[in-house]
């Protein structure tokens, strides 16, 4: 638990109380599990617990109906969860003066902002969030291998995956109304949890993250079968920032990155 | 470059630098620029102009020519050339050819003894020595008697070493010099 | 203490002796030890690259292999036309897998192209961001400079970093020792380089044509960094004026002789004395000789008598 | 249930030599939903067609497939047929056998295979096919001219003679543009102002015109026919309204010492201004850098001085919108800027000028009144260097391109020195002589044959000023083969024509291409030079290409040519191939806004009964949508398609070839 | 396949590939339409599939393609600043440079997606495009490791 937990109680009480949030989005404990608090009244604020357990993107609730309607609302939010805003801020899911964070990291509570304010702590404090390394060595050893162990691998890695969108359904970016998979006219993937579809899925929900994507780690975290989701994501983060020199989640102005474009963008590729 | 039909030197030029002298446009930039160009017996941008052409007759007359071996090497030409051509270095490769091919201009083979007097210092203690440079040029180009004044004066001054420097890795040296001349004979 | 490798190159030793003495000498002052490439040779210099393209890059590779083999990660190589050897050949070896393949089989040495050299300019400009700036006592002040870069510290984009129609590499660690640096039109034209035994006219002409200019803008001396321009234009100069063509009487010093007088050292540990046309009197203005200062004394003593 | 005829064409014998059309029209009658499959010589003759409309008419078919030659050649042939049968002519299809199957191909079974699966997949496309109707659009017969020089000037004249209402808008405080400011003009030596203020003066007072000087223009949204743009009218600081351009203010302004743009810095305005004499409008501007009143509240003369109560120093820029139908850029240009040029001085030496500059000394309204005096001491130079292509034709300064005008009017500015200074030497270094005009050649031969002007074919390496205050020329004479020095009092430099700079930022906001070089970019090189990809917008003078006044003005009165025709008719019609949101699946998370290059995507608000907004979709406009696509791909959702290329139809040919 | 060319593939020697072409309407179709007016042969094993701009490619029709068992893919159109809508293939550049990779890492090998800029001028390089992807496709054989294929059960 972080030694000022009470600071986040109080902070969220008190803009309960000051009437400048209908919701505060947070964290609680229940038993072994960190899951989210749901908190409308100051004097519920004591349940408010923030640890390094709680892996959950808080800003994936942000696109509920049930959430939207109690705007504005405050969210406890790690880095991560701070540049998922600034996407939710850049693709208009959220504007200012309807989301106030309650910045945290694994050093404590550091105050309230509003997104603005969010997206400046972001950049001086966590311009360079470090990849996870062993993160970097897999992708290595893959990108190592010939097509044929790529190809094997990945079946092998996809394989097990039941199709139930847990990975989706944790995602604060995959925020359409009706996902591309659920698509029957014409039928753009193959929803059977076989081969072709799953690889066809896990590819496109790759893609859809390029540019986008924060590496919060919500979707492996929320996947059953424990499918290496994360290395393709942060494939696709490194190769949007090798290519485009963009970096996600940090403007909340940004352009998208698949979506606009630059006259001497690299294509040594094409003939 | 596939699809351009280059005279003999002009396609010299290219494998040596990659340079397609068929680009030039014949400004006169480098010429205007020629610290060298009044000494020259054709203006550098004429020397580029021969390269372009097929005859046996412009490559004659840029081997022959004083112009190559005139040519200081000093880059204002390559500097400025609004087509970003080389022609300081088409200049290598002309008088590397006109020096194989026996046609440097009588008028300028003074410089060419000075470079071959240069090499050959070389060649023998890995190092130039201003003293046995000198004899051997001297000896080469038949100019005994300019300068002979200047020699007390540079002694005095402790600018004119008289024993060659010679290094222990000479063998090495030879060998390249013979590998080289063996590539270029090929 | 910090370390730089060194190919000092043939003429350093003959008539460029006043640079090497200046630069150990600087170097010594910002405790930077210069460590010489082991048994190295000759570059090449004009002549290789006029007769034989391979050779132009087999000599230059051997010097760079060698300092490989040494760890030198970075080399000074004060010589302009060195430098411009040495790294021309980085940057052709850089550009062409098969270049260096062949470089490889000529020579018999590998070299993968790590070692970066230093001009003459960007090395002094790193001894004076390693200290050397605050060891400069002396101001030279009321001295006018005209900097003389030449061909070969201002072309080639390649290879020299500078604006090559009005190159600075020269001028902060000019101003550092409080000289003026004057506005001039030939700080980039050529002097003839190596032509000074083979086509002495043409070397006198240009010389002629660079002197005049800097006399014109006011200059005291012509400051550079290559010894062929510093031959051409110091010792040729000699010539010149015999031979009526004009009276300059312009000293010629390398930039790292700026310097140490800046910094105080002695004439004769710059090679001053070495000079064709007279420099110490120049450097006397700002360092009087003992002798002369003991005159002055005397001559004031028989006054006072 | 789909009806669809397959008709094969034997092209003759381009098709037949090498595909069995006969087999394929077995073939292709297997395939499911084909009621009819028929093949014929020539389908594009007149019983060929007959034969469609027939086969339309009798076995109701509800799509057709015609496999013959490129859609690019006969498609619009096909579908009136068609629609002439009562189909709807987006439910036809070609099949394309000749210039992508039998011309390239010489086996015959190959060749036969791949034209039946060319017919499979539009078989299978044109199943999905829906009916289309060209979209109608209404036009507003007014127009905007962007640019008050020659161009805008002529255009916006031919416009209004047609009858039809311009909009002229001009960035600076007078129309004019540089045309105001030359001296002569080739290859006849008219006086530039001479035959330009009429003109100047009609464009001012013609009903049908409205000017809009300081004014600039901040965005174009809206389409063909109905552009709305949003101008930003700049303050001036003077209510023109009720100024009479008597001048007293601008003879009172003690800020006296600002270089005039119009006279190329050369010669010195005040801070409230005309910009020269004839200006249309003649009112003063105040500039607002330079008014001490504006920059420190102190000073207030002219409001003191002006009998009219015309001074307004709390004036605010103003935001005006307005609906045009067509658009035309005549933005023009600029000269490129040759400090860049280390080797000619780098900008730092005083008398080596641009052309601008020397038109100006050689106007008798300029600032030496006439007299060509360098700008260093106001001497009269005795030698001049006339430099050409300094920019131009320069890969290294990244302008390959031929300026077009520079080789006349430095013939031109030779022959005015000599005109001025008998006594004078005038230089010109050039290249070749381009001089294709009429006129012309005979103009720049008299600069050398009476005038004198000594021509050196060579470029110059390299201008210095030496310590007596000449300037040393360093160029060739490539035709004798020498090097050349010479010792100049005054060298100007014909610079580069480069586009105006923030060109781009306009273009951009009217969908219009640029080349690299910023130039404004055509429709299509050959035959159409005034339109533009984005349409209803064209091209007038030097902002697409250098240009001198014969063919700016000619190509400006060809724009009048396509903006009277366009709105000639009251309503437009274009092709039905556009994109739809499917506003129940769209999120708005902007990504189609953000990538349509036209701007055809915009946000829409839903609201409910009581005008509540619900929700905030994207939309698009489809007078804007030129149908190209990019925002389907983008939209993660699916949310959009595009008619005639729907996923749907893609998806299926991909499945017929598997 | 249709029977016709179930026929020509048994005839043929060894292996016939399969390809996927997808290319815009104003370059690279027309390109293709100047190879035939230009009467250049060349292989005849890519099939064309026609969009009015490669901005209209979604990454998805790529797959479906390999789904379907295409050897190989090929997308081309209009070179850089030549775009008939101006920007659309400097958008479609992008979705194609983070998309390949993406395949590239799932195992589709090199060699079985290829992209071009053909203009409406470059019949002869459509004709060396195809037979060039043709050559390569073949000399690589089936594509048995395509990860995207449809199973067959």
């Amino acid at each position: 638990m972080v030694a000022n937990i009470n600071e986040i109680q109080s902070a969220a009480a008190a803009l309960l109380n000051e009437g400048k949030v209908k919701l505060v989005l947070g964290y609680r404990v229940r038993g072994n599990d960190r899951v989210p608090a749901f908190v409308t009244q100051a004097d519920q604020v004591g349940c408010l617990a923030y640890d390094s357990a709680c892996t959950q993107n808080l800003a994936a609730y942000l696109r509920k109906g049930e959430v939207r309607s109690r705007m504005p609302l405050a969210v406890v939010a790690r880095p991560e969860v701070m540049r998922s805003l600034m996407l939710l801020t850049a693709e208009s899911q959220i504007a200012e003066g309807q989301v106030t964070v309650l910045a945290v990291d694994e050093q404590g509570f550091h105050g309230v902002l509003d997104l603005a304010g969010t997206a400046k702590l972001l950049n001086e404090q966590y311009a360079r969030i470090a990849p996870d390394s062993s993160l970097m060595e897999q992708l290595a050893k893959i990108e190592a291998m010939t097509p044929q162990e790529r190809s094997a691998f990945w079946s092998e890695q996809f394989e097990p995956c039941t199709r139930c969108y847990a990975c989706r359904a944790a995602c604060p970016g995959c925020f359409c109304e009706r996902c591309i998979v659920e698509m029957n006219t014409p039928q753009w993937i193959s929803t059977a949890a076989e081969s072709h579809g799953n690889f066809a899925w896990h590819m496109i929900r790759a893609f859809h993250q390029a540019g986008r994507c924060v590496e919060c780690g919500a979707c492996q975290d929320a996947c059953p079968q424990g499918i290496p989701l994360m290395l393709l994501n942060h494939f696709i983060a490194r190769e949007v920032e090798r290519e485009f020199d963009a970096r996600n989640g940090y403007d909340p102005q940004a352009e998208p990155v698949i979506g606009s474009w630059k006259q001497d963008d690299k294509q040594e590729y094409i003939r | 470059m596939s699809h351009t039909q280059q005279s003999e030197l002009g396609a010299r030029i290219a494998e040596q630098t990659g340079m397609n002298v068929l680009e030039c446009y014949q400004c006169g930039k480098c010429t205007a620029g020629c610290p060298m160009a009044k000494y020259m017996d054709l203006t550098p941008s004429q020397v580029m102009r021969l390269c372009q052409m097929s005859d046996e007759g412009a490559k004659e007359q840029v081997l022959r020519s004083g112009a190559i071996w005139t040519c200081a090497g000093c880059l204002t030409c390559t500097q400025r050339c609004p087509k970003q051509l080389d022609p300081a270095a088409a200049m290598d490769v002309l008088r590397e050819l006109s020096n194989r091919e026996k046609m440097t201009s009588p008028q300028r083979r003074k410089i060419l003894a000075f470079h071959k007097a240069f090499l050959t210092t070389v060649r023998k203690t890995g190092r130039m020595s201003e003293f046995p440079l000198v004899r051997r040029y001297k000896i080469s180009s038949r100019d005994f008697f300019s300068d002979v004044l200047l020699a007390p004066l540079m002694v005095a001054k402790g600018k004119l070493g008289f024993k060659a420097h010679k290094i222990k890795g000479r063998s090495q040296i030879k060998t390249i010099f013979q590998t080289c001349a063996d590539l270029a004979r090929k | 203490m910090n370390s730089i490798g060194y190919y000092p190159g043939c003429s350093l030793s003959g008539g460029g002796i006043e640079l090497d003495l200046s630069i150990r000498g600087l170097a010594q002052l910002a405790e930077v030890e210069l460590r010489e490439i082991d048994d190295w040779n000759c570059c090449g210099a004009t002549a290789a690259h006029n007769l034989d393209h391979n050779l132009a890059i087999a000599l230059p590779y051997r010097i760079l292999a060698l300092a490989e083999k040494q760890g030198l990660g970075e080399v000074l190589a004060p010589c302009a036309a060195c430098f411009s050897r040495l790294k021309g050949t980085n940057v052709r070896l850089e550009r062409s897998g098969d270049l260096k393949a062949k470089m490889q089989t000529i020579v018999d040495l590998p070299y993968s192209g790590s070692v970066k050299i230093l001009s003459i300019t960007e090395f002094l400009n790193r001894l004076m961001e390693l200290g050397l700036a605050d060891k400069l006592p002396k101001k030279l002040t009321g001295l006018k400079v005209a900097p003389y870069y030449g061909c070969l510290l201002s072309r080639g984009e390649d290879i020299v970093s500078d604006d090559a129609e009005s190159p600075s590499a020269m001028e902060a660690a000019l101003r550092a020792t409080g000289a003026e640096v004057v506005d001039w039109n030939f700080a980039t034209e050529c002097c003839g380089g190596g032509f000074s035994m083979s086509l002495t006219d043409a070397v006198l002409d240009l010389s002629n044509a660079i002197l005049a200019d800097a006399k014109a803008a006011g200059a005291d001396c012509i400051v550079t960094g290559c010894p062929m321009c510093h031959s051409n234009l110091d010792m040729r100069q000699l010539k010149i004026q015999s031979s009526g063509m004009g009276q300059y009487d312009m000293p010629v010093l390398y930039l790292s002789e700026v310097l140490g007088l800046a910094a105080g050292m002695g004439c004769d540990q710059l090679g001053l004395n070495r000079h064709f046309i007279p420099a110490m009197a120049l450097a006397h203005r700002f360092d009087p000789p003992p002798q002369a200062a003991e005159t002055a004394e005397a001559v004031s003593d028989q006054r006072s008598n | 249930m789909a009806r669809i005829g397959v008709f094969i064409c034997h092209c003759g014998e381009n098709i037949g030599r090498t595909v069995d059309c006969a087999a394929v029209a077995q073939e292709s009658a297997k395939l499911p939903g084909v009621v009819v499959s028929l093949d014929y010589k020539y389908m594009c003759s007149d019983p060929g067609q007959q034969m469609i409309k027939n086969a339309i008419a009798e076995q109701k078919l509800t799509g057709v497939v015609v496999a013959a030659c490129s859609p690019r050649m006969h498609e619009t042939t096909f579908r009136r047929a068609a629609a002439e049968a009562g189909l709807n002519p987006y439910l036809l299809e070609m099949a394309n056998l000749r210039e992508h199957c039998s011309w390239v191909h010489e086996d015959r079974p190959i060749a036969t295979g791949k034209a039946v699966d060319l017919v499979r997949v539009m078989v299978e496309k044109v199943k999905r096919n829906r009916a289309l109707y060209p979209i109608q659009v209404n036009v507003e017969p007014t127009a905007m001219v962007v640019g008050g020089g020659i161009a805008g000037i002529q255009a916006a004249l031919d416009i209004a003679a047609g009858g039809k209402k311009v909009i002229l808008v001009e960035k600076s405080p007078s129309i004019g543009g540089h045309m105001a400011r030359l001296s002569e003009t080739f290859p006849t030596l008219d006086c530039s102002q001479c035959i330009l203020t009429p003109r100047m003066v009609e464009a001012a007072s013609h009903p049908n015109i409205t000017l809009m000087t300081y004014s600039e223009v901040e965005a174009v949204d809206g389409f063909i026919g109905n552009f709305e743009v949003t101008i930003r009218k700049k303050a001036r600081y003077v209510d023109p309204a009720k100024c009479t351009g008597c001048g007293s203010c601008y003879t009172k302004c003690p800020q006296k010492k600002i270089p005039s743009e119009f006279d190329a810095l050369l010669g010195k305005r005040s801070a409230i201004y005309t910009p020269f004499p004839q200006a249309v409008p003649n009112k003063p501007v105040i500039d607002a850098e330079h008014c001490t009143m504006l920059t420190k509240g102190k000073c207030g003369v002219c409001k003191k001085i002006c009998p009219r109560d015309a001074i307004n120093y709390e004036d605010k820029d103003e935001l005006v919108k307005v609906k045009v139908g067509a658009i035309v850029l005549a933005t023009g240009f600029e000269l490129w800027d040759h400090s860049k040029y280390g080797e000619y001085g780098g900008g730092r030496l005083v008398d080596v000028i641009d052309g601008f500059q020397f038109e100006r000394l050689a106007s008798a309204s300029g600032p030496t009144a006439g007299e060509i005096r360098r700008p260093s001491d106001g001497q009269v130079p005795h030698t001049v260097v006339f430099i050409q292509c300094c920019g131009s034709r320069d890969e290294k300064q990244g302008m390959a391109y031929c300026s077009k005008i520079c080789c006349m009017y430095t013939a031109k500015h030779a022959m005015l020195y000599r005109h001025k200074v008998h006594d004078g030497r005038a230089v010109v270094f050039y290249m070749d002589i381009r001089a294709a005009g009429k006129g012309y050649d005979e103009f720049t031969r008299r600069a050398i044959e009476s005038d004198g002007a000594e021509y050196v074919r060579g470029r110059v390496s390299r201008i210095y000023r030496r310590a007596d205050g000449k300037l040393i020329v360093r160029g060739a004479d490539t035709l004798a083969g020498r090097p050349v020095s010479i010792e100049a009092d005054l060298v100007v430099l014909a610079d580069a024509v480069v586009p105006r700079k923030g060109g781009e930022k306009l273009a951009q906001m009217c969908g219009v291409g640029y080349d690299t070089n910023g130039f404004y970019s055509e429709a299509h090189p050959k035959l159409r030079p005034v339109e533009t990809a984005a349409a209803g917008v064209f091209l007038a003078g030097a902002c697409q290409a250098p240009k001198d006044i014969p063919d700016t003005v000619a190509q400006a009165s060809a724009c009048a040519a396509k903006v009277l025709g366009l709105f000639a008719a009251p309503k437009l019609e274009r092709e039905p191939i556009v994109a739809r949101v499917n506003q129940n699946l769209c999120v708005h998370c902007r990504a189609c806004i953000n990538t349509c290059p036209y701007g055809a995507t915009q946000d829409r608000e839903i609201k409910d009964r009581q005008g509540n907004v619900v929700k905030v979709v994207a939309e698009v406009n489809e007078g804007l949508c030129q149908g190209c696509g990019t925002c389907v791909a983008i939209c993660r959702s699916n949310a959009i398609d595009l008619d005639g290329f729907t996923d749907e139809q893609i998806f299926a040919e991909i499945a017929t070839l598997e | 396949m249709t029977q016709a060319t179930t026929q020509t593939e048994t005839k043929a020697e060894g292996f016939e590939p399969r390809i996927v072409a997808f290319v815009c309407n104003w370059c690279t179709y027309a390109g293709a339409d100047l190879a035939g007016t230009s009467r250049l042969q060349y292989a005849p094993h890519v099939r064309i599939v026609k969009l009015p701009c490669t901005g209209r490619i979604d990454p998805l029709f790529i797959l479906k393609a390999y789904e379907g068992g295409a050897d190989a893919v090929l997308v081309s159109g209009c070179h850089p600043g030549d775009c008939h809508y101006t920007s659309g293939n400097y958008h479609a550049r992008r979705r194609w440079t983070i998309f390949r990779r993406l395949l590239s890492l799932a195992g589709v090998e090199e060699g079985r997606l290829f992209f071009s800029w053909v203009s409406a001028a470059e019949g002869q390089k459509f004709a060396d495009l195809i037979n060039d992807v043709t050559a390569q496709v073949k000399a690589a054989g089936p594509f048995k490791h395509n990860p995207a294929r449809r199973q067959a059960w």
